[in-house]
């Protein structure tokens, strides 16, 4: 086919995986590996017009295992590098999502979430792998996750996941459901030059790792890239701050394991993003993805009543907006969370505001089905009364 | 002003793309916002498919459609489906070819013989969802005329414009 | 005498003094066949161990490049190092590739990256140290272990017939494939530059000796006594292809299996991407 | 004629690995008797003298605890 072109700067109508590909590109994404998968196929499917038309590289992997390690390949070549799948695929690529993380990958994974467990429903999205993007592979990790809610966001979010994974070097994930993916909105697209886009630290020229601190560096380590006479030494193994590998040093397996989470840590203030809406002694909705949008149109309606309702949303997910989340509880009458799940985030959300006003769940009625608003202003109601 | 519409139809007929369509016209060129999901069986031809539209002046807080103001129904099975959350007062727009009776109590129902103005003074079955948006356009004005001629120029393929507009203003018309 | 006299040395990451493989181990023979192969390409094309990216998997041969050879070096997790390869190769084209790992680490649980690389053709050089058994583990049955021959988890003798990798390769597209023992280092050697020359995905299978596991369970014990085994049952593929199966029973099949040319992946990428962005003005 | 450098820390041994006695051709290879730091006991050459500079050793050692260098500069094939 004749070389695809990007949608122009302005207002379009367009689906949110769409917009999350389009982010991409003005991201700086030049990878992407994939593997079909409902409901996050067409952003391989666009990304494979668009990628080698700005220089990139498209690769569709035999599966989803080979797709992050790709990524993680080619971040490593230095470029800035993606998979998109969703819950069945995140839960194939576990193992190197915590690869990715020990040996500070900065990467993107979008996760398309869907109807589980196991097959499930592919088309119908639920937000059921929020807790298995940050606890899912084995040992001790921290990852970043943002959470969109809108086609808008989609884009937006991939611009920011990508500035945290270069800022940060670690894998940030991008949680949309389904439901978002599918769905038309419109999505102004700014002009590239008003798109402000960060890059990794390169370690220094003529260099060894012994001469350099490449890993575990809570202020972020420059990146020992390939291809530049770096000798780089990238294991996943215990390692330490040069990226030798040890397996008997008691002080190297603590760093190896709780430097990479500190780095994220030590700068959540910069990666933690929340909206509130609240006043004190109100009824606190606390949501996020699409179901953010039911607390905000249910919020709406109870004010519309005279009722002292407000809302947080949460824009990211990992790590977890605990100081927001309590701020929140300590001026709230109670609070109430809906997850489109069954309660994934209810326990860390609890952990912050239970000591301070009552805490409730609601799930949507249908599970997998949007809250309605008229049924969140039912519940809020009862918990006034 | 919130309006929540509902275009359903068998798999096909176009019922998605009619949506699509009528929610690029309001955000890209009727200063409105917009929200379009939708829905469709796994078979390509034959299954049911729906599209859902929220139109607001105002930013889309929820985004689904749960009583349609407008309900246009291409086939039998969308009556089925969807005739019955039509709000109390909400308008139905139907293919009088493929829906004989519309239910008795839907006191605002405009038929327009969609599929046989396309077979027959269009020479193309496949714009009668092009019919159908212009029944919806004349009979509730949610977006204007101008923004959908735009979309719909926007949105079918290259050559194809000038048929569609055509079927687009024939359903202005023939709309009962 | 100091170790970094050795010529090889000056390939290898000076603060690492020895090997971390068993005595007699078969690693360090293919260790030294990868160097002595860039050393001749070192010397001919001027190639030097910045051109490198190393990849390894998990298992004792995954440990060759890393951390010994100073050059970019990539240890992941177990069977995907080919995974990894390719992204590598395709965000760096112009860099060498050499992916070094295990039979069970490329053929069992990496066994579809492997089958798909050669059926991509992307230009990774891949050497696969065959030692028949799963050794860091502790000698378990691998994909490649002879039939019959009992092992810590096959104690009443395995029941399955053993994985012709270099042939399955082959079939998968790859358009170098090479299978010598470690008996055969010069041989050995040659196979890895070809393969490094190769614009495509190639592939080396380096039967190795493993005395501690592989020794062990067949009861060959020593290295010296694999390597003999090594010696008497190898048989050129020109004069395997004339005899009968029953007559290859416990034959070491030892050559190349293929040597052509395919259009390779990367390079179809870059030829595209100057397609479209002349497209573009 | 040819110049054989052994690196007795870094071999692995006569009785574990051996692989350099196995494929002298001139069987020239021995045990040393004396222990290195790692534990081992190295090989040593019974007479330098009758190398043939063939490299099979230092091909096959996989410690790279042999080097040969055949005389007239000649480089390992």
């Amino acid at each position: 086919m004749k070389a695809a072109v990007r949608l122009k700067p302005g207002t379009h109508f367009i689906e949110g995986n769409l917009a999350l590909a389009e982010g991409a590109i003005a991201a700086g994404c030049r990878f992407m590996a994939g593997y079909p998968i409902t409901p996050a196929s067409e952003i391989p499917n666009r990304l494979s017009q668009l990628l080698p038309t700005v220089g990139g590289v498209f690769l569709q992997t035999e599966d989803e295992i080979a797709a992050i390690c790709s990524a993680i390949g080619a971040s490593w070549a230095g470029l800035k590098a993606m998979t998109a799948t969703s819950g069945p695929g995140v839960s194939l690529m576990q193992e190197n999502i915590g690869l990715a993380a020990s040996t500070e990958t900065p990467l993107v994974i979008v996760d398309v979430m869907r109807f589980g467990p196991s097959t499930g429903v592919p088309s119908v999205g639920l937000a059921g792998d929020v807790v298995q993007v940050a606890r899912g592979s084995h040992g001790d990790y921290q990852i970043i996750a943002l959470c969109p809610e809108s086609p808008q966001e989609m884009y937006d979010h991939m611009i920011r996941a990508f500035n945290l994974a270069e800022r940060f070097r670690c894998p940030v994930f991008v949680l949309p459901d389904g439901f978002i993916g599918h769905m038309r909105e419109q999505v102004v697209i700014p002009p590239d030059q008003e798109i402000e886009l960060a890059q990794r630290k390169i370690a220094p020229a003529g260099t060894t790792p012994l001469e350099r601190q490449d890993f575990l560096d809570p202020e972020v380590a420059p990146m020992p890239v390939f291809g530049r006479g770096r000798q780089a030494h990238v294991t996943s193994s215990c390692h330490n701050g040069q990226g030798m590998r040890n397996l008997t040093d008691p002080e190297v397996m603590h760093a190896f394991a709780t430097m990479p989470i500190e780095k994220i840590l030590r700068h959540r203030d910069q990666i933690v993003e929340v909206a509130a809406d609240y006043a004190p002694g109100d009824v606190v909705i606390v949501a996020y993805g699409t179901v953010a949008r039911s607390a905000r149109a249910a919020a709406q309606a109870a004010r519309a009543q005279g009722l002292a309702v407000g809302t947080l949303c949460l824009k990211t997910l990992w790590p977890f907006a605990d100081q927001e989340v309590a701020a929140a509880a300590q001026q709230a009458r109670a609070v109430l969370v809906l997850e489109n799940n069954t309660g994934q985030m209810l326990p860390y959300i609890k952990a912050e505001a239970a000591a301070h006003c009552p805490v409730q769940f609601l799930g949507p009625r249908l599970l997998g089905q949007i809250h309605e608003p008229n049924a969140v202003l039912t519940r809020v109601k009862e918990m006034m009364s | 002003m919130r309006t929540e519409l509902t275009i359903a139809g068998v798999g096909g007929q176009g019922s998605i793309t009619a949506g699509v369509i009528l929610g690029a016209a309001a955000v890209t060129y009727d200063h409105q916002y917009a929200a379009q999901t939708s829905a469709y069986s796994s078979e390509l031809r034959g299954g049911f498919a729906a599209a859902w539209v929220v139109l607001s002046e105002e930013p889309v807080l929820y985004p689904r459609v749960i009583a349609p103001d407008v309900l246009v129904a291409q086939a039998q099975d969308s009556i089925e489906r969807f005739a019955k959350v039509l709000k109390p007062q909400g308008v139905l727009i139907y293919d009088s070819d493929m829906i004989a009776q519309p239910p008795a109590q839907i006191t605002r129902a405009h038929p327009v013989a969609a599929t046989s103005l396309a077979r027959n003074e269009m020479q193309a079955a496949i714009v009668a969802n092009m019919i159908m948006l212009g029944a919806l356009c004349q009979v509730t004005g949610v977006v204007s005329p101008g923004a959908l001629e735009k979309a719909i120029a926007d949105a079918v393929p290259q050559g194809k414009q000038e048929l569609n507009l055509r079927a687009f203003a024939l359903g202005r018309e023939r709309v009962g | 005498m100091s170790l970094a006299e050795h010529p090889l040395r000056k390939y290898t990451r000076p603060h690492v003094k020895k090997t971390t493989t068993c005595p007699g181990c078969g690693n360090g023979i293919v260790a030294q066949a990868i160097l002595w192969a860039i050393d001749e390409l070192n010397r001919e094309e001027g190639l030097s161990m910045d051109d490198f990216v190393f990849v390894s998997g998990i298992g004792c041969s995954a440990w060759i490049p890393s951390p010994l050879f100073a050059a970019d070096t990539l240890h992941t997790t177990h069977g995907r190092p080919i995974a990894f390869a390719t992204g590598v190769k395709l965000g760096l084209p112009r860099q060498k590739v050499l992916v070094a790992s295990g039979d069970g680490d490329l053929a069992a649980i990496g066994g579809n990256h492997l089958i798909h690389a050669a059926r991509r053709n992307i230009d990774l050089t891949v050497v696969m140290v065959n030692n028949g058994i799963y050794g860091m583990t502790g000698g378990q049955t691998a994909p490649t272990t002879p039939r019959g021959l009992n092992t810590i988890t096959s104690p009443y003798g395995t029941m399955e017939p053993e994985f012709n990798v270099a042939a399955m390769v082959a079939a998968a597209g790859a358009p170098y494939v090479a299978r010598w023992t470690t008996y055969h280092p010069r041989q050995l050697k040659r196979a890895i530059k070809k393969g490094i020359q190769k614009q495509g995905f190639s592939f080396i299978e380096a039967i190795s000796q493993c005395p501690v596991q592989y020794g062990r369970v067949s009861k060959l014990g020593r290295a010296t006594a694999i390597l003999e085994h090594f010696r008497d049952h190898s048989l050129k593929l020109a004069k395997a292809r004339e005899m009968s199966e029953e007559e290859l029973a416990g034959k070491i099949t030892v050559g190349e299996f293929c040597d052509r040319q395919a259009p390779e992946l990367a390079s179809q990428w870059s030829e595209l991407r100057a397609r479209l962005g002349k497209e573009q003005g | 004629m040819a110049k054989v450098t052994l690196f007795p820390q870094a071999c692995k041994g006569m009785e574990d690995c051996g692989i350099c006695a196995l494929v002298c051709p001139q069987h020239l290879f021995t045990s040393s008797g004396e222990m290195n730091e790692a534990g081992y006991v190295p090989t040593r050459l019974t007479e330098p003298e009758e190398c043939t500079g063939c490299q099979s050793c230092m091909l096959s050692c996989p410690d790279m605890a042999i080097v040969v260098v055949k005389e007239k500069g000649e480089e390992a094939s």
